[in-house]
C-alpha cells in the first residue's frame, strides 16, 4: 500500500494523541503542571461514556456528549480535593500529587469497573477508494489505494472541531485570554482582576471535557478499561512537551508528528524491527527537539 | 584552621566511615567462617533491603542530577539498565539467549558503570543544552528506546527473557543463605553509604554551590564566568554513572537481567522518594525512598489482618500508598525533609 | 587600541532591527555612559558585547581579541561582566551565596578537589567568604546575607547584582541600568562607590536613564537611536545637541 | 472620612512582618506620593492595599469599608488600579491582549480608551501584535501604564511608574499622571525619582524601616533638610 | 553445590531455620500440621490480570475440594494469594514472602518473565514451583526432577501444568500444514508470550514445509494497527497468524476487519475467547484457534466443580490453576510431610507411571490410603511430568463461528509428541 495510506493511519493516531494532548498541555501551560494522572481521566471518560451507552436510550454521540460534562465535572471534583489545595506549593508537589492520584485512580477503576475489558458496540462502514494511481518515486508509493473508515472520519473530525473551538475560546474570549494570562503570571492576572481560581476550574472543566472525549474515542477503537489512557500517557507527555511548553497549537503539530512517524516507520522498517516503531518515533523527537530547541511552535523568550 | 572548621565537613566524613565499616564486615561474613542469624520472617525485609540500597544509588545519582542542578531525568532507569546489561553481558556464562562473555566480575562492573557513563555523557552532549522539560522529554524518550531495543534485538539482549547466568560473587562465596543476606546488605549498603559519602563532599564544596546556582538561573550562573554547560553535563554524567553502578551490583546480585527489572517503574520509585523525603538534601532523599519501599512492604502484610479478599487487597492496597503519598505532599509541599524556600516552594 | 570595541554590529529579531549597524570602541579605563530612549537597543547592545546572544552581523573585540558570539562564562573569565536590567537573582539560593558564587578562580568548583577537600580549596574558601561579606556589608545587606534573595525588595535586588558583579572583579564592568528603582541616597552612594573602581582602574560601561547622576559621573556619553549610534561625546556637549534633545531629551530639557 | 484610610497597619509575607503601625490617607482626587529607601516596605503598602501582601493588624479602609480582607481580584473590581513595580506585563500574551485584560472587569471593552493608549504611548501602537516580552524594558512599563488607564479606575496604584523610562518619556509619564489626577482620579504613587514627584504630588509620605518617618505636603518635604539629606541624597 | 537444610536443621533447631516452611512440622510424617499453605503469586494488577480472575477461581475450587475431602495430611489446605503484577521484582518479594512470612510448603503460580530472571534465585529458594502460567521455550529444558524422584540433588525447583509453547503450538502448525496453508504471515506482539508462541510455531511449521511470507512485531496496547496490517497484507500468503493478547488482538482484528483485507486468521491460544468474536463480528468466522488446556481426562471432573466457585470465564490457564493445586496437594498426601523436599520428590511420583488413575486429591486420598500407587490425571491434560517438569496434551482446535467458538478436531499428544525430541522437553 502507499504512502497515502499511511498518513491517513497517522494522521488518524495523531488525532487521538492531539485531543488529549491539548487537554494535557492546557493544564501543563496554565496549571502549571504536569499531570500524570491525565491518561486515568481519559480512562474515566471512558468509562462513563460506556455507562451511558449502556444505559441510556439515544446514538453513541449521546454517550459522547455524557462522557465529556462527566469528565469535566470529574476533573472539577478531582482538581478542588487534590490540586487546588496544593496550588500555591508550585509544580514539583503538584506533580507529586498526580503520580499518587494517578495510583489511586487506576487502581480505583480496577476496584470498581473490574479487570476485563470491556467493548463498545459500534458498526463501522469502510469507503475503499480503489483505482488510484500509483506514483512510485524510488521502492516508495506515494499514492495508491486506499481506504477510510467512519470511525476514522469521526475523529479525525473531531479533532479538527476541537482544534477551532480552543483556538477561537483562546484568542477571542475573555476567559481564554485570561487563561493564557494566568500561565504567564498568576498574581498579575489577579492584579487586573481575573478570578484566577474561577479560571483554573474552567481550565481543569476543560481538560477534563477533552479527556471524556478523547477516552470515548479511544475506547471505540480499543477497549474500556482501567489501562485505556494510562497506555497512552507517554505519547500524550511527548506531543505536549513537544510542541513547546503549554501551547496547544504545538501539543497539535506534536500529536501529529509521533503519530505519523508511528505509522510510517511500521511500515518501512524492515522486518525484524517492526516493534521498534515506537523507539523510532522517540527518536525522531529527539530529533526534532534538536534542530528546533524550543519545541516545534515554541518561541525564545527573551533572556534579558 | 579557622576556615576549615567553618566547612560543613563531618557530615560526609560519618557516611563514610560507617560505609566502609559495612563493607569491612561484609567482606567478613564472605570470606570467613563467620556466619550469621537471621530468623526467616525478616528474610524479605532484607530482601527489600537490599533493593533499596541499590536504588539508593540511583536516588543520589538522581538528586545530584534533579535535586542541586535542577536536571529534570525523567528517564534514570535507563542509566540504571544500561549498567546492568553492560555488566551482565560481559560477565554472563552460558546465557540461555543474548550474548554472555563470561569476563571476570569486576571487569564488568567497570565496564557497565563506565556504558552508563558514556550514555550519560550521550544524552548530555545533545540534550544539556535544552530547556528543562525538554531535556525531561528526551530522557524520557531515552528510556523508552533502550528499553525497545533491549527487547526487540534479541540475539544482543536477550529479548525478554534478558541475560541469565551472571556471576553471583557474594552468593558463590557464602552458601547459607542467612550470611549471604546479611553479607549481601551488608556490602551494599556499604557502597550506597560511600557513595552518600562522595556526593556529600561534592554537594557541599563551591561546586554543590555552581549546580545549584545553575538550578536557580543559568543564564546568571554563565554571567558570573561558570561553564554551566560544563557543570550540567558532569552532573548529568556522574548521576549516569552512579546508577551504572547501581546496575552494575544489581545484576551481579540477582544473577540476571531482563527488561521486567527495568521498566518505568523504577523511575517513578525514584523519584517519589526524592521528592518525598526532600530534593537537595542526600540524606532525605535516601529517607524519602526508605518510605515509599517500605510502604509497600509493609502494605503486603496487611493482608492477612483485612478481611477482603486478595484480589481485592491488591487494588486497595495501591490505593491506600497513593493516598499517602498525596496526603504527604499535601502537608509537606517540599518533601518531608526538605527546605521550602531552597526548593521555590511556598507552603 | 581599544579595550571593548565593536564594529558594524547588527541584531534582527523578526523584522525588527534592534542593533543596526553600530560601531563603539571603549578605552582601557573609561567611564562611559550608554543612553537613549527606551527601545534604541541599550540592553540588546550590551546583550550582544555580554554573550548574551549573538549578533547577526559584525565584530566584538575585547583587549585585541575577537570575542564574536563567545559565551557569558568565556567573556566572564576574560573579565567582562554585566548587570540585567530586570534584576536575576538566583531566587532559591541566600545573599551570601549570590555573592561568594560569583568568585573566580575557586579550586573547590572542581570535582577532585572537592572531593578531597584540598587545602588549596579551603584556602581560596576563607578569603572568598571575607571579600563577599565586605561586599554585602558595603551595599547595605548584611542584615539580609542569610535570607534567601527572593525576599529582597526591588531596589536591594539591584544592589545584590552590584555587589556579586563585583565579586568577580572584572576589568570591564557593564551596568544595566542600575540605578532605576534605586533611593537617591544610594544612588549617590554607587556612584561614588563606581567612581572609585574606575580610578582605580576598572573600565565601566553604565546605562542609566537618570540622567543627573550619569552625565556628573561618567567620561563621555553614548547615545543610541533606533540602534544606531546617534551622538558621543563628552557630557555637556552631547547633552546640548539637538539631536539628542529632540529624541531623547524631550523639548523642555534642563 | 478619607477616600483611602491606612490605619496603624502591619503587613508582610506569610510570618515576615515588614510593615509596623503604618499610618496613611488618601482624599478623594488627591494624589499622594511615598519615598523612601529602598526596602523602607513602600511596595508593601501597595501590595497589601491590593490584597498580595497579607495584613497582619490595622486596617485598610476604602471609602469606609475594611478592605484588608479582600483578594485582589475583589479589590480591582472597586475600581481600584494597580502598576506593579516589576512583572507587570504578560510576557507571552500581545500587546493587545495585555491592553484587553487591563479593561477585564468592565462590561465592555473602552475602545476609545484604547486608542488614546496608544496615541500616548507611540512606541507600543506598532507592535500591537508582538509578544510583550519582547519589548524593551521601557516599553514594558508603558504598556503596564497602560493597561492600568483602560480600566480608568477610581484609584490607581502606581509602582514607581518612571523606572526605566527615557527622560522625555519620565516628564512625559508625569506629566500623564497629573492629567490623570486632574480628570478626577485619585493618585497613591510610590517613587524612587522623589524629586520630581515630590514636586508634582499634593501629599509625600516618607517611609523607612517599615515605618512612617514624615509626612507633609510635596513641597515642604522636599524642602526639609533632614529628608533631604537622609532620602533625597542631598 | 549440596548445601542448605541438612547444615542447618543441625545446628538451628529454634526455627531460624531459613530454607522453607518447616517451622511448623515438616520432616517427620507423625505430627501433622493444622494448616498447609500453598502461596500463589498472581496476576492481580499489572497486564495479564484479566486471566487471573479464572486462575483464581480454578485454585479456590481446588483449594476447597480438596479440603472437602479431608485436607492434605488431614490439614486445612489455605490459600495465600499475593500480587507480582508480573514484575520480576515484586515477584521475588512475593516469592520470599510467601515461602518465609507465610509458610507456604509450595508455590502454584508465576509467570515465565518472573521466573526466568528470577532462576537463581528461585532454585536458592528451595521450595516447590508448580505453576499454571509458563510458555517459555525457556523451561523446555529446565525444571523437574531430571527423572530421578529420589535424588534432590540434580533437581531444578520449577514445574509447570500447562503445555509449553513448543508443543501446543506444534500443534496448530500441523493442523495449518494439513488444512493446506502453505505460507503464513504472522502479526504477533513483542512480549515473551506472544514471540514464544510464534517461535514454537515456526519451529515445527517451517520444518515440515510451511514458509513465512512476512512477519510483523508490534507493541501493545496501541490504538490502532492498520499501518502494521497494511505491510504484513502486502505480502502474499494463505492465512495468518495472529499472537497477541486478546485487548489488543481485538483491536489488530477489528482494524483487519474494517480494512477488508481478507484471508484466514489462525489464532493463538489466548484468543479463544467469547469477547474476541462478539467484537470482531461475523468475518471472523472460519478463523480458528488450536489450545492447549481443556483437554485433560478429568476436565469435566473440573469443570463442574469449578461452576460452583463462581462465573469466571475460563481461559486455557485455568485447568492448569487447578491441575497444579491438586498434584502438589497430593504430592504431599503422598508424602507424608509438607518439607519442600520431600514434596518435590513426590511430584514426580504422583503423576507418573502405572499406579492407580485418580482424577481428583479426593480420589488419590483414598487411593494412599489403601496403600496403593497413584497416577494424576489432570483437567488441562493428563499431567504426565516428563524429566524436565513440563507435561504434554493433547490440543483442541476451535473454530470460530456466529455464536462462538466450536471445537472442531483435535490433535492428539502422541502427534505432537512426534515433533519433540526426546528428552529436549
Ligand atoms: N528577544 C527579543 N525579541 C524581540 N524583540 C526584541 C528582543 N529583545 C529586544 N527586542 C526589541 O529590540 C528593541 C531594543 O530593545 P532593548 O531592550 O535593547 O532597548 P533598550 O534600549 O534597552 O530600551 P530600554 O531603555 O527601554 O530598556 C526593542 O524594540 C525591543 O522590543
Ligand atoms: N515576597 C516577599 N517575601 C518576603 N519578604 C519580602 C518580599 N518582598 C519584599 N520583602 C521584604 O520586605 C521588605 C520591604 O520590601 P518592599 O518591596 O516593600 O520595599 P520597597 O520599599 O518597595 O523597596 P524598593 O524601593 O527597593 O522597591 C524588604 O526588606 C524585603 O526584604
Ligand atoms: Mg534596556
Ligand atoms: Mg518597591
Amino acid at each position: 500500500m502507499g504512502l497515502l495510506q499511511e498518513i491517513i493511519f497517522g494522521l488518524v493516531t495523531g488525532s487521538y494523541i492531539a485531543i488529549a494532548a491539548i487537554g494535557f498541555t492546557l493544564i501543563y501551560g496554565i496549571v502549571n503542571m504536569i499531570n500524570f494522572a491525565y491518561g486515568e481521566y481519559i480512562s474515566i471518560g471512558a468509562f462513563i461514556g460506556f455507562l451511558a451507552a449502556n444505559t441510556l436510550p439515544g446514538p453513541l454521540p449521546v454517550a459522547v456528549v455524557v462522557a465529556m460534562i462527566g469528565g469535566g465535572v470529574v476533573s472539577i471534583i478531582l482538581a478542588r480535593g487534590f490540586f487546588t489545595p496544593i496550588n500555591h506549593t508550585g509544580p514539583v508537589p503538584m506533580l507529586l500529587t498526580s503520580i499518587g492520584l494517578g495510583i489511586v485512580l487506576r487502581n480505583g477503576l480496577r476496584l470498581a469497573g473490574g479487570r476485563s475489558a470491556r467493548y463498545f458496540e459500534t458498526e463501522t462502514s469502510t469507503f475503499q477508494f480503489d483505482a488510484i494511481p500509483d506514483l512510485p518515486v524510488g521502492p516508495v508509493d506515494l499514492l495508491g489505494d486506499f481506504f477510510v473508515t467512519s470511525e476514522q472520519l469521526v475523529v479525525v473530525g473531531s479533532a479538527v472541531a476541537v482544534f477551532a473551538s480552543i483556538h477561537l475560546l483562546l484568542t477571542r474570549t475573555d476567559v481564554g485570554i485570561a487563561m493564557r494570562a494566568m500561565g504567564d503570571d498568576e498574581s498579575l492576572a489577579r492584579v487586573r482582576g481575573i478570578d484566577t481560581q474561577l479560571i483554573r476550574d474552567s481550565v481543569w472543566v476543560l481538560a477534563g471535557v477533552l479527556a471524556g472525549l478523547a477516552g470515548v474515542l479511544m475506547a471505540v477503537q480499543t477497549n474500556v478499561s482501567a489501562d485505556t489512557g494510562f497506555s497512552h500517557i507517554l505519547q500524550i507527555l511527548s506531543a505536549a512537551i513537544l510542541g513547546g511548553a503549554g501551547s496547544p497549537y504545538g501539543a497539535i503539530l506534536g500529536a501529529y508528528v509521533i503519530g505519523l512517524v508511528l505509522a510510517v516507520s511500521t511500515a518501512f522498517l524492515p522486518s525484524s524491527m517492526t516493534g521498534l516503531s515506537s523507539a523510532v518515533a522517540f527518536v525522531i523527537l529527539i530529533a526534532v527537539l534538536l534542530v528546533k530547541p524550543s519545541g516545534i511552535a515554541g518561541t525564545e523568550v527573551r533572556e534579558a | 584552621m579557622s576556615v576549615l572548621d567553618r566547612l560543613p565537613s563531618g557530615r560526609g566524613d560519618r557516611a563514610l566511615i560507617a560505609g566502609l565499616v559495612c563493607l569491612l564486615l561484609g567482606a567478613l561474613f564472605a570470606v570467613t567462617p563467620l556466619r550469621a542469624q537471621l530468623p526467616s520472617a525478616l528474610y524479605v525485609f532484607v530482601e527489600v533491603g537490599i533493593l533499596f540500597v541499590i536504588y539508593g544509588i540511583l536516588v543520589l545519582g538522581l538528586d545530584l542530577q534533579y535535586g542541586h542542578t535542577g536536571l529534570v531525568n525523567f528517564g534514570h532507569v535507563v542509566f540504571f539498565a544500561v549498567g546492568a546489561y553492560a555488566t551482565a553481558m560481559l560477565t554472563a556464562q552460558d546465557t540461555f539467549a543474548g550474548i554472555g562473555l563470561g569476563y571476570p566480575w569486576p571487569l564488568g562492573l567497570a565496564v557497565g558503570v563506565i556504558a552508563a557513563a558514556i550514555l550519560g555523557a550521550a544524552v548530555s552532549l545533545t540534550s544539556i543544552r535544552l530547556r528543562g522539560d525538554f531535556l525531561a522529554i528526551v530522557t524520557l524518550a531515552t528510556a523508552e528506546i533502550f528499553h525497545s531495543i533491549f527487547v526487540n534485538f534479541e540475539n544482543i539482549f536477550g529479548g525478554n527473557v534478558g541475560i541469565l547466568g551472571v556471576p553471583r560473587p557474594i552468593a558463590s562465596l557464602v552458601s547459607d543463605s542467612d550470611t549471604r543476606l546479611v553479607a549481601t546488605l551488608l556490602v551494599l549498603g556499604g557502597v550506597t553509604l560511600v557513595t552518600l559519602a562522595v556526593v556529600t563532599r561534592l554537594t557541599d564544596a563551591p561546586y554543590g554551590r555552581v549546580l545549584r546556582a545553575i538550578r536557580a538561573d543559568e543564564l546568571v550562573t554563565r554571567s558570573v564566568g561558570k561553564s554551566t554547560i560544563t557543570y550540567k553535563t558532569q552532573a548529568f554524567v556522574y548521576g549516569a554513572a552512579l546508577a551504572g553502578l547501581a546496575g552494575g551490583l544489581f545484576a551481579l546480585y540477582n544473577g540476571a537481567v531482563a527488561p521486567g527489572f527495568f521498566t518505568i517503574q523504577v523511575t517513578v520509585t525514584v523519584w517519589i522518594g526524592m521528592l518525598l523525603g526532600g530534593a537537595a538534601n542526600h540524606r532525605a532523599v535516601l529517607a524519602g525512598l526508605s518510605i515509599i519501599m517500605g510502604l509497600r512492604l509493609i502494605s503486603r502484610f496487611a493482608l492477612n489482618v483485612t478481611p477482603v479478599s486478595g484480589d481485592v487487597f491488591a487494588s486497595i492496597r495501591l490505593i491506600v500508598v497513593g493516598l499517602i503519598l498525596v496526603t504527604v505532599i499535601r502537608y509537606r509541599p517540599a518533601g518531608i525533609w526538605g527546605d521550602p524556600q531552597e526548593l521555590g516552594v511556598d507552603q | 587600541m581599544s579595550l571593548l570595541s565593536a564594529e558594524g554590529l547588527v541584531k534582527e529579531f523578526g523584522g525588527l532591527r534592534a542593533i543596526d549597524g553600530l560601531s563603539v570602541s571603549i578605552e582601557d579605563g573609561e567611564l562611559v555612559g550608554v543612553m537613549g530612549p527606551n527601545g534604541a537597543g541599550k540592553s540588546t547592545f550590551f546583550n550582544c558585547v555580554s554573550g548574551v546572544i549573538s549578533p547577526d552581523g559584525g565584530t566584538v573585540s575585547l583587549k585585541g581579541s575577537d570575542v564574536t558570539g563567545d559565551s557569558p562564562e568565556s567573556l566572564a573569565h576574560r573579565g567582562l561582566v554585566r548587570t540585567f536590567q530586570n534584576t536575576r537573582e538566583l531566587e532559591t539560593m541566600t545573599v551570601r551565596d549570590n555573592v561568594r558564587l560569583a568568585a573566580p578562580d575557586q579550586p573547590g568548583e572542581r570535582t577532585l578537589p572537592a572531593l578531597l577537600r584540598s587545602g588549596s580549596m579551603q584556602e581560596r574558601e576563607g578569603t572568598v567568604r571575607e571579600r563577599a561579606d565586605e561586599l554585602i556589608e558595603m551595599f547595605e545587606l548584611d542584615h539580609l546575607a542569610d535570607e534567601y534573595s527572593s525576599n529582597l525588595s526591588g531596589g536591594q535586588r539591584k544592589l545584590l547584582e552590584l555587589a556579586r558583579t563585583l565579586m568577580l572583579d572584572p576589568d570591564v564592568l557593564m551596568l544595566d541600568e542600575p540605578f532605576a528603582g534605586v533611593n537617591p541616597t544610594l544612588t549617590r552612594e554607587i556612584a561614588d562607590h563606581v567612581r572609585d573602581l574606575n580610578e582605580d582602574g576598572m573600565t565601566v560601561v553604565i546605562i542609566e536613564h537618570e540622567l543627573e547622576t550619569l552625565t556628573e559621573l561618567v567620561d563621555r556619553l553614548i547615545v543610541l537611536q533606533q540602534g544606531q549610534l546617534l551622538v558621543e561625546g563628552d557630557p555637556e556637549m552631547v547633552l546640548k545637541d539637538e539631536r539628542v534633545i529632540e529624541a531623547y531629551l524631550g523639548g523642555d530639557a534642563k | 472620612m478619607s477616600l483611602l484610610d491606612v490605619v496603624d497597619l502591619d503587613a508582610g509575607y506569610g510570618d515576615l512582618q515588614v510593615l509596623s503601625g503604618v499610618d496613611l490617607h488618601v482624599d478623594d482626587g488627591e494624589y499622594v506620593t511615598i519615598v523612601g529607601p529602598n526596602g523602607a516596605g513602600k511596595s508593601t503598602v501597595m501590595k497589601t492595599i491590593v490584597g498580595i501582601a497579607t495584613c497582619l493588624g490595622g486596617s485598610v479602609e476604602y471609602q469606609g469599608t475594611d478592605i484588608s480582607g479582600l483578594s485582589p481580584e475583589e479589590v480591582v473590581r472597586e475600581r481600584i488600579g494597580y502598576v506593579p513595580q516589576t512583572d507587570n506585563v504578560f510576557p507571552t500574551l500581545t500587546v493587545e491582549e495585555n491592553l484587553r485584560l487591563g479593561a477585564y472587569v468592565l462590561d465592555e471593552m473602552p475602545t476609545d480608551r484604547k486608542r488614546d493608549v496608544y496615541n500616548r504611548f507611540p512606541a507600543l501602537a506598532g507592535r500591537t501584535d508582538e509578544d510583550a516580552g519582547s519589548l524593551s524594558g521601557g516599553q514594558q512599563q508603558m504598556l503596564a501604564m497602560g493597561c492600568a488607564l483602560m480600566l480608568d479606575p477610581d484609584v490607581l496604584l502606581l509602582d514607581e511608574p518612571s523606572a526605566g523610562l527615557a527622560p522625555d518619556l519620565v516628564d512625559d509619564m508625569f506629566d500623564r499622571i497629573d492629567e490623570i489626577n486632574e480628570a478626577g482620579t485619585t493618585i497613591l504613587m510610590v517613587e524612587q525619582n522623589a524629586k520630581e514627584a515630590l514636586r508634582r504630588c499634593d501629599r509625600g509620605y516618607v517611609l523607612a524601616n517599615g515605618e512612617n518617618r514624615y509626612e507633609d505636603d510635596g513641597d515642604s518635604l522636599l524642602n526639609d533638610e533632614d529628608v533631604r539629606r537622609e532620602f533625597l541624597g542631598g | 553445590i549440596g548445601f542448605g537444610g541438612d547444615e542447618e536443621s543441625g545446628d538451628g533447631g529454634d526455627g531460624s531455620g531459613s530454607d522453607g516452611s518447616d517451622s511448623d512440622g515438616g520432616d517427620s510424617g507423625d505430627d501433622a500440621p493444622d494448616t498447609i499453605v500453598f502461596g500463589q503469586p498472581g496476576a492481580l494488577s499489572g497486564s495479564f490480570d484479566f486471566l487471573q480472575p479464572g486462575v483464581s477461581q480454578a485454585a479456590d475450587a481446588a483449594v476447597r475440594h480438596i479440603n472437602e475431602a479431608g485436607g492434605p495430611l488431614g490439614a486445612e489446605l489455605e490459600l495465600v494469594r499475593r500480587d507480582t503484577a508480573v514484575d520480576p521484582q515484586e515477584a521475588r518479594t512475593v516469592a520470599t514472602q510467601l515461602v518465609e512470612n507465610d509458610n507456604a510448603a509450595a508455590i502454584v503460580g508465576l509467570f515465565s518473565s518472573e521466573i526466568n530472571p528470577l532462576w537463581d534465585y528461585l532454585q536458592d529458594l528451595r521450595t516447590p514451583i508448580v505453576t499454571p502460567w509458563p510458555g517459555s521455550t525457556f523451561l523446555d529444558t529446565r525444571g523437574g526432577d531430571k527423572g530421578t524422584p529420589s535424588d534432590v540433588s540434580d533437581d531444578e525447583w520449577v514445574w509447570r501444568t500447562v503445555v509449553g509453547d513448543t508443543v501446543h503450538t506444534g500443534g496448530s502448525a500441523v493442523y495449518a500444514l494439513e488444512e493446506g496453508f502453505e505460507t503464513l504471515g504472522i502479526i504477533n506482539g513483542n512480549t515473551e508470550g506472544e514471540r514464544s508462541y510464534v517461535d514454537g510455531f515456526l519451529s515445527v511449521y517451517e520444518q515440515n514445509g510451511g514458509t513465512v511470507a512476512e512477519r510483523v512485531e508490534v507493541e501493545l496496547g496501541s490504538s490502532s494497527y492498520q499501518s502494521a496490517l497494511s505491510r504484513l497484507f502486502d505480502a502474499d500468503f494463505d492465512a495468518f497468524l495472529v499472537s497477541m493478547p486478546q485487548e489488543s488482538a481485538i483491536t489488530a482484528l477489528s482494524d483487519w476487519s474494517d480494512g477488508g483485507y481478507g484471508r484466514q486468521p489462525i489464532l493463538s491460544d489466548t484468543l479463544a475467547q467469547q469477547a474476541v468474536i462478539d467484537q470482531v463480528g461475523s468475518d471472523l468466522h472460519g478463523a480458528w484457534v488450536a489450545s492447549p488446556g481443556r483437554s485433560g481426562p478429568s476436565y469435566d471432573t473440573f469443570n463442574d466443580i469449578y461452576n460452583e466457585e463462581g462465573d469466571a470465564e475460563i481461559n486455557g490457564w485455568t485447568p492448569p490453576s487447578w491441575d497444579s493445586v491438586q498434584i502438589t496437594a497430593l504430592a504431599i498426601e503422598r508424602a507424608g510431610s509438607t518439607d519442600p523436599e520431600a514434596i518435590q520428590k513426590n511430584l514426580g511420583p504422583v503423576s507418573r507411571g502405572e499406579g492407580t488413575t485418580v482424577s481428583t486429591f479426593a480420589e488419590g486420598k483414598e487411593a494412599l490410603a489403601n496403600g496403593e500407587e497413584i497416577t494424576y490425571r489432570g483437567a488441562a491434560t493428563p499431567t504426565d511430568f516428563t524429566e524436565h517438569g513440563n507435561v504434554f496434551g493433547s490440543v483442541t482446535i476451535s473454530t470460530a463461528e456466529s455464536g462462538g467458538f466450536v471445537e472442531t478436531t483435535e490433535v492428539a499428544a502422541e502427534d505432537v509428541r512426534e515433533y519433540v525430541a526426546e528428552g529436549k522437553y
